[in-house]
């Protein structure tokens, strides 16, 4: 078994990453992971498990993952606050580690309200800059919070999640920052639409030195119809989905705008390619896994390379 | 002199929450609850005394607040503000004002003299009694100690005429009948109204009352029954000409002969009645009443009463007084120098205790006093007992007991301030208030020797 | 201060339902304040709650009275010899105020009326809104005078989170985010550079967990 | 003693309505001797919902409010106080279980009179139809025998 | 002004009302729709509406002169979120003859120093008699006269209180009023102060009424008169030797031939040890004098006062009975100085609402009786005839005047000035609820030394000017010339 994280590998040989993202399942059902890990090996450097997604209940990240892991992918561990307090959250890190997991990445979690579980209490003890802390210390000084000491340090490549598009703007880059400065090495974003905004955002990074701290992953997630786009953009926190996507969007027919989708999302990785301080790409088709390998195809994406 | 006449008063509640001219607006909403509220502060205790009655919709706040506008000037947000009880507006009518009406609650529940602070708030002056004003002396009074002190002025009046005068044969006998009087404490006699359901608690309480005060309560044939045997002596029955033979009440010492028609008849047949020994005959005040009255009084008759309308006028003439009929009718018997052989008692919109000292200024020996002693019961005046609808105060649930107590502290409070107007003029006697029209000032009189000559307006000229 | 609203009256009325005479208790403080629990509040849910026993030919007594207080003791006891005429007490006092009388009279029932809700603002005319967690450890001074915890929806002590649009939380678009103003704050009163390094864990120990909180005050008692 | 039931409402108007007067009142009295209750108020804005609840509570079988029309308040917004409060005494009712339309609220139009007989009419017969109010008449009690609705021991009827 | 002496009158200094929520005849309601544009500033002159942290609000319903303003507020408003209706409020105020808008007028004058230029009617009562139905009367003639006052000079308002030019002093009051007697108990010390010290600064008197002379009142001396009635409380020769003028009260006008009655709740310690009596227990002013029962026993009184203090001056304060010229005369021949004629519609802190209506005749009616049997008499030179009883306006005293007064006696508008609501509780519970006729501490502080004074100052200095301004477009260049003037005044029902 790979000991090493090969989004790490990938990131610090230079090599343009490309993660994807998987959500488990609603059931008990290891097939249904397996089954997405097929459709993302040898198209992704590592897949991303989200924690109960949108507050809703399913299989555990961190089970999905060692599936993942067993099925020879690199997962990510996506790890919400929201449902595990400080003392959780640092045992399932250690789990990670010692099943062999590679990759976390450390999130605030959508709000219980959303999902199917709105009578949830929110846990909130650590925020996820806390958090992020807490992972590094762990794995670098092998404390946890409160100083007491570690018998073995997690192994873990540590990355957070930043979203350009939200207010207030000119705080953003100073998050981002604060982020990296509490642990983060790598950035996932939110899905970009907007580029004019996120070339700004970028700029301003950039101006503070903070893409040569961090590798910043560009999200990107194909757009399946015009009604997603307008939802997305309506209905979905922290999205921001300019007018001229949903015009596009709509300029076609209703059974090629899948493709159109596609379409968008190749010219949009075309784009990051091209932008100093973007490291990667990270696709999240949701729930539309297959489509992945379509678009790092087209996007001269593939195949990956071999660490080896 | 008589051992001196008390009446003794005392403190008889409402049995509804009162109504008042007050009505209080106080929103909740937007209240900042400061720790001092406007109504805490309440130098009144108004809003601690706080509690909705569910039959009447009526807030004891209103009724107790006393209208000095502190909460409404003090709370922060203005939520407090001052209306008049729509309830108050609708009492009574334009003579039986709501002002009227509420004092007389007041008498009825205290005995007490309706008394209050700064100056007089009402009219300059008014129609009826209320373009009267009694005198004063600046310098002599009859007591040494006050009015109501160890020096007595008297209220007593008599009723039953008296010969003009005396004569004594030689040894100092008395050569001519002794005059037949009846000595009363005070120159009021109570009847019962013609407004409002009269049930025969009404009419038992009143004749205690009548009895308590030493006076008597003037009603119909119909009544006579639901009143104490105790109190036969204190009754007065009224009676019809047709029914006067028939109905002698053994007890009693005065009835009332209600008068339709000629003089000289009614006088020939009133010879015939040895029981009871005075009769009082009523005729209506109406063009002419001092010539009827002077007819009679040459018939014979020793006492007449002179029946004004329900707000004290003239029945066919509602722009005259009754107290112009007296003041015509007492004039006519001076005149005729027959005023001492009749007693006048006079009735019809005896509202205020300052009626009773107007009137008999204006020559009354007596006056019945009849709506106020329903309103004394809380009546509203509202008339809806005669529409066949439901009392608002439940008179049917009055008890006797209280009902005499609630008239007789009326009367106790009218008696006090009859004192305090005699007092006033100087005057000791009830008996010597009778006619004294000199020690009266009438408005049309004296605003037209007033005012008549100064400056006349012409065209073009300023008023300011 | 406490805020309070009051429970649906089915709620009520089945936790009233094995008694025969109860007494329905408004409390003139924090809970008039929300006009939750006050004198008026009082009067109508008694109302309510006789209307609904003669409906039901329930042989009820439901009485009503105010205290001033119903959290601190010295009011509490104006109910002696009034309260064992009772067979329960229904409180319109917030959740102390509810136990507080329970345990000066733990032989008669006391049922709380009332849902507490929060410590907050009368922020208008008939709107209250949360804006302290009580957590026994202020930050304000670091966060501009807004509390991350109170009014942040997830409690965020380095925030914003993704979900800040035009200055509205993603949770409810009605609230402002609490970061937004954080940050507007400290722009405008300067100490922005507060929020440049990250701020460490709440200690949660001074909010919940050992029991009930007290406060000893040495020099106030007797 | 019949026990035919007849409804009795309650019926509170602000009497700054110009028909507020005391003629109105006493029509509307004689006509419907004991079943209209009226209640003049010096501002609708003084109508608290425990005034709607105890007329319901102890004698009414609905109460209806009127009030000068919106914008007409003497006291700018005593209307719309009333309203509200009465919305709000509305729900309260429902949630035990009495019908809403027991409590009406109606605002005057400008420029329009407001006829309280065909108002207290009106609502007298939309009571009719709802039926006698479970309040005074529990169930399985025919109207006229109600025990509930009596008040410092007297029968309210007695009065009505 | 005074032309010899050069008295100088005090400063107007705006003196707004103790209360949070001035009452006003007019309401402006403020919808929740305002935007707070600041619209309805910049149209008011008044002062009506403020801006308080970026919202606008209402402050001073009060100032708002409703109908009656040329640029309405509620009628710029963009958004339409200003309404203005009559205070209801303003409604349930006041009596016939004390009408709301008098009252509201008075605390005008009393914040401003000047009468209300609009929205309120400040001459005129609604009684439906008397002055109300009086009228002062600017004849065709006065137009074209030249005008009498042309030299620049103001009408001269004083008026000389001893005119009998005996051994008494000479003295002059600056304004044609001032204060009658409210005694120390009836109201508070701080409402008694507040008088005198507005009679210092306006040059004219303040009855100490009969309650006795407290020694607060020591700084004042000079501007007092003390009452000598039918209780002698507090009554000392050293109190009559201290002042220049000692008033006998025979009989009060809202009482008349009562005597007075102060309950016992009223009868605090400090009030015990100024009438020398007990405390809590009531206390009576017999009616009338026992040692008066004639013109010469009156005589014997006055003789008294004089021989106690020779300069002192007598007025002789009696009530309006049928034969009250009798009475003036019958004083004139005793010796007083002045005979102050008590009206039937006067003040009190309490008396029996049947004497208040019915007992002896308004002032209209017996200042003319009073003039007309001193001029017959031939005495009406050698008498200052001062009246009350009921004057509320500057109006009033010009009216009373021409009708043949010299000067006035006021009492309820200094009380009014003191924000006195006319709610005529002054002697229930703990008394005036305002602070103004009570000697419960706590309320007594309600109303400030300062402040009460600056009020009664300001209203005079109000009723002052209007009555310059009335003289003048009189042409009358001397208040003297109005007295007996009746062509100056006409009854709108014989006019």
């Amino acid at each position: 078994m790979n000991q090493e994280s090969r989004l790490k590998s990938i990131l610090e040989k230079g090599i343009f990453a490309v993660t994807a993202e998987c959500g488990p399942p609603r059931g008990a059902d290891p097939d249904a992971v397996l089954k997405k890990a097929g459709m993302l090996r040898e198209k992704a450097d590592s897949v991303n498990v989200t924690d109960n997604q949108t507050a809703i209940v399913r299989m555990s990240s961190l089970a999905a993952c060692a599936i993942l892991k067993q099925a020879g992918v690199d997962p990510v561990l996506q790890m919400v606050v929201r449902d595990r307090n400080r003392i959780a959250l640092q045992s399932d890190i250690l789990g990670a580690s010692s099943l062999g997991i590679r990759n976390v990445l450390c999130l605030s979690g959508d709000h219980q309200s959303f999902g199917n579980q709105p009578k949830a209490l929110g846990v909130f003890d650590l925020d996820s800059m806390q958090f992020l802390q807490a992972v590094r210390a762990m794995r670098d000084s092998g404390l946890i919070l409160g100083g007491e000491a570690l018998t073995k340090p997690p192994r873990l490549f540590i990355g957070a999640a930043a979203n350009p598009f939200a207010d207030p703007m000119d705080f953003r880059v100073t998050r981002l920052a604060k982020k990296i400065s509490a642990g983060a090495e790598f950035i996932q974003t939110q899905c970009i639409y907007n580029m004019d905004r996120f070339r700004k955002w970028l700029q301003l990074a950039r101006n503070r030195g903070l893409t040569e701290r961090v590798y910043i992953l560009g999200g990107v997630t194909p757009l399946k119809s015009a009604a997603m786009a307008r939802y997305m953009k309506d209905r979905v926190a922290g999205m921001d989905v300019p007018q001229t996507i949903i015009k596009r969007m709509e300029g076609v027919p209703k059974e090629r705008q899948r493709e159109e989708g596609i379409r968008i999302c190749v010219e949009t990785i075309a784009e990051l390619r091209e932008l100093a301080g973007v490291k990667g790409v990270h696709v999240m088709a949701i729930e539309w896994e297959e489509a992945v390998g379509e678009i790092l195809d087209r996007a001269g994406l593939l195949p990956r390379p071999s660490l080896d | 002199m008589p051992a001196k006449y008390m009446i003794h008063a005392g403190q008889t509640p409402d049995r509804f929450e009162t109504v008042t001219k007050s009505g209080i607006i106080a929103w909740e909403e937007g209240c900042l609850k400061c720790a001092v509220c406007v109504k805490k502060r309440c130098v009144y205790r108004v809003y601690e005394k706080r509690g909705l009655d569910a039959l009447q919709m009526v807030d004891s706040v209103d009724n107790q607040c006393m209208n000095c506008l502190r909460c409404v000037q003090g709370c922060p947000k203005e939520l407090i503000h001052k209306s008049v009880s729509p309830e108050y507006k609708a009492l009574g009518d334009e003579y039986w004002s709501a002002e009227i009406i509420s004092k007389i609650w007041y008498q009825a529940r205290t005995g007490k003299i309706p008394v209050s602070g700064a100056g007089y708030p009402g009219p300059f002056s008014g129609a009826g009694f209320d373009s009267m004003w009694t005198d004063m002396s600046e310098i002599v009074r009859p007591t040494r100690d006050g009015i109501h002190g160890r020096e007595y002025i008297s209220t007593a009046v008599d009723l039953g005429g008296t010969p003009r005068h005396l004569s004594f044969g030689i040894e100092g006998a008395l050569e001519v009948p002794t005059p037949k009087v009846i000595d009363m404490p005070l120159p009021v006699l109570l009847r019962v109204p013609s407004v409002g359901r009269i049930t025969p608690n009404l009419i038992s309480g009143w004749a205690v009352a009548a009895r308590r005060l030493g006076i008597f309560l003037a009603l119909g044939n119909e009544h006579i029954n639901a009143a104490p045997g105790t109190c036969l002596s204190s009754l007065m029955p009224v009676v019809e000409e047709e029914s006067l033979k028939c109905s002698a009440y053994p007890g009693t010492k005065i009835m009332e002969l209600i008068m339709r028609e000629d003089t000289h008849r009614v006088a020939e047949m009133l010879k015939t009645i040895k029981e009871p020994e005075f009769i009082s005959v009523r005729i209506p005040v109406s063009r002419g009443v001092d010539d009827r009255a002077l007819a009679l009084a040459k018939a014979g008759l020793s006492i007449i009463h002179l029946e004004g309308t329900d707000d004290g006028r003239f029945l066919d003439d509602p722009t005259k007084s009754i107290k112009d009929g007296i003041r015509s009718t007492h004039l006519r018997l001076v005149e005729a120098g027959l005023r001492d052989a009749v007693t006048l008692l006079a009735s019809g919109g005896m509202a205020m205790a300052e009626h009773v000292p107007k009137s008999l200024i204006c020559g009354a020996d007596a006056v019945f006093v009849d709506i106020p002693i329903l309103v004394a019961l809380e009546c509203r005046l509202c008339g809806r007992c005669g529409e066949g609808l439901p009392c608002p105060v439940k008179m049917d649930k009055a008890e006797p007991v209280w009902v005499a107590r609630r008239v007789v502290n009326l009367m106790a409070a009218w008696h006090s301030q009859l004192l305090e107007v005699m007092g006033a003029m100087g005057i000791r006697d009830a008996r010597r208030l009778r006619g004294e029209a000199g020690r009266a000032m009438f408005f049309e009189e004296l605003d037209r020797s007033t005012f008549a000559n100064l400056g006349k307006t012409e065209e073009g000229c300023e008023l300011e | 201060m406490i805020t309070a609203e009051q429970k649906p009256i089915e709620e009520i009325r089945h936790m009233i339902m094995p008694y025969k005479k109860i007494l329905l208790l408004g409390c003139g403080s924090c809970v008039a304040e929300c006009a939750a629990g006050g004198e008026k509040e009082t009067a109508m849910l008694a109302s309510a709650l006789r209307m609904a026993a003669k409906m039901n030919r329930e042989d009820t007594l439901i009485q009503e009275k105010n205290l001033d207080r119903q959290c601190v003791r010295d009011f509490i006891v104006q109910l002696d010899g009034i309260i064992h005429l009772y067979d329960a007490v229904l409180s319109l006092g917030c959740g102390a105020g509810v136990q507080a009388v329970a345990e000066i009279f733990p032989e008669v029932p006391v049922i709380p009326a009332l849902n507490t809700e929060f410590l907050g603002q009368t922020k208008d005319q008939g709107l209250w809104l949360e804006n302290c967690l009580g957590c026994g450890d202020c930050v304000l001074y670091y966060f501009g005078g807004v509390c991350p915890l109170a009014r942040c929806s997830k409690q965020l002590m380095n925030g914003p989170c993704g979900g800040s649009r035009d200055g509205r939380c993603e949770v409810d678009p009605e609230t402002p985010c609490a970061w937004q103003l954080i940050i507007e704050n400290l722009t405008r009163t300067g100490g922005l550079e507060r929020l440049e390094s990250v701020f460490p864990p709440k200690d949660w120990s001074r909010k919940q967990g050992r029991g009930p909180r007290k406060i000893v005050r040495e020099d106030q008692q007797r | 003693m019949t026990l035919k039931w007849r409804p009795v409402i309650a019926f509170f108007y602000c009497q700054n309505i110009p028909e507020g007067g005391w003629e109105e009142r006493l029509a509307i009295e004689k006509k419907h001797k004991g079943a209209v209750r009226l209640f003049p108020i010096p501002c609708s804005g003084r109508i608290d919902g425990v005034h709607l609840l105890r007329a319901l509570e102890e004698f009414a079988d609905g109460a209806i409010v009127a009030t000068c029309p919106p914008g007409g308040c003497l006291n700018f917004e005593g209307n719309l106080w009333a309203r509200k409060r009465a919305e709000t005494s509305r729900k309260l009712i429902k949630s035990i279980g009495l019908e809403g339309e027991r409590i009406l609220i109606v605002e005057g139009t400008a420029g329009k009179s407001l006829d309280l007989m065909g108002l207290a009419e009106g609502f007298l017969q939309k009571i009719s139809l709802i039926g006698p109010s479970p309040v005074l008449y529990p169930k399985d009690m025919p109207p006229g025998t109600g025990v509930g609705f009596s008040l410092k021991g007297e029968s309210v009827h007695d009065y009505c | 002004m005074n032309r010899e002496r050069g008295f100088v009158f005090p400063e107007v200094i705006k003196t707004p009302s103790r209360f949070r929520n001035p009452i006003g005849k007019y309401r402006l309601n403020r919808s929740k729709g305002c935007i707070s544009c600041g619209k309805c500033l910049e149209t008011c002159t008044r002062d009506v509406h403020a801006m308080v942290k970026g919202k606008a609000l209402v402050r001073n319903h009060y100032l708002c002169v409703g109908y009656d303003c040329e640029n309405p507020c509620h009628q710029v408003c963009p958004v339409k979120a200003l309404s203005l209706r009559r205070n209801p409020d303003f409604e349930t105020m006041g009596d016939y003859r004390w009408s709301p808008d008098l009252l509201v007028s008075a605390w005008h004058m009393a914040e401003f120093g000047r009468p209300p230029e609009k929205g309120l009617e400040y001459r005129t009562g609604n009684s439906g008699g008397g002055f109300d139905k009086l009228r002062i009367l600017f004849s065709n003639k006065l137009k074209d006269r030249v005008d009498c006052n042309s030299n620049g000079l103001e009408p001269d308002l004083a008026v000389e209180l001893n005119r009998r030019e005996d051994n008494a002093h000479r003295i002059r009051i600056e304004v044609p009023f001032y204060g009658g007697g409210m005694s120390y108990g009836s109201v508070s010390i701080n409402t008694m102060l507040s008088r005198v010290k507005a009679a210092k600064a306006l040059g004219t008197f303040c009855c100490t009424g009969e309650g006795g002379y407290p020694d607060e009142l020591k700084p004042y001396d000079e501007h007092v008169i003390t009452q000598v009635a039918t209780g002698l409380f507090g009554v000392r020769e050293e109190t009559i030797q201290r002042v220049k003028i000692v008033e006998f009260k025979y009989a009060q006008g809202a009482k008349p031939g009562l005597g007075g009655h102060l309950l016992g709740d009223k009868v605090t310690p400090g009030v015990a040890r100024m009438r020398e009596a007990v405390v809590g227990y009531p206390l009576f002013s017999p009616f009338p004098f026992h040692s008066v029962y004639s013109v010469e026993d009156h005589k014997k009184h006055v003789d008294w006062i004089k021989a106690v203090n020779p300069r002192a001056l007598v007025s002789v304060k009696v009530s309006t009975p049928t034969d009250v010229d009798m009475v003036a005369v019958g004083s004139y021949y005793a010796g007083a100085h002045i005979i102050h004629l008590d009206g039937s519609y006067g003040g009190t802190g309490a008396a029996p609402d049947i004497a208040k209506k019915n007992i002896a005749m308004p002032i209209e009616y017996a200042v003319p009786k009073v003039h007309r049997f001193l001029t017959e008499e031939g005495v009406r030179d050698k008498i200052t005839v001062v009246a009350s009883g009921g004057i509320r306006t500057p109006h009033d005293v010009v009216k009373i005047i021409a009708l043949g007064a010299d000067a006035v006696c006021t009492g309820t508008a200094d009380l009014v000035a003191l924000e006195c609501i006319r709610c005529h509780n002054c002697e229930s519970g703990r008394g005036c609820a305002r602070g103004i006729a009570t000697t419960d501490p706590e309320l007594m502080d309600l109303v400030g030394l300062e402040w009460g004074a600056q009020r009664i100052i300001n209203m005079f200095m109000a009723w002052r000017s209007e009555m310059i301004r009335i003289l003048k477009k009189l042409s009358i260049s001397s208040l003297k010339d109005l007295v007996g003037n009746t062509a100056c005044i006409s009854h709108i029902d014989y006019s």
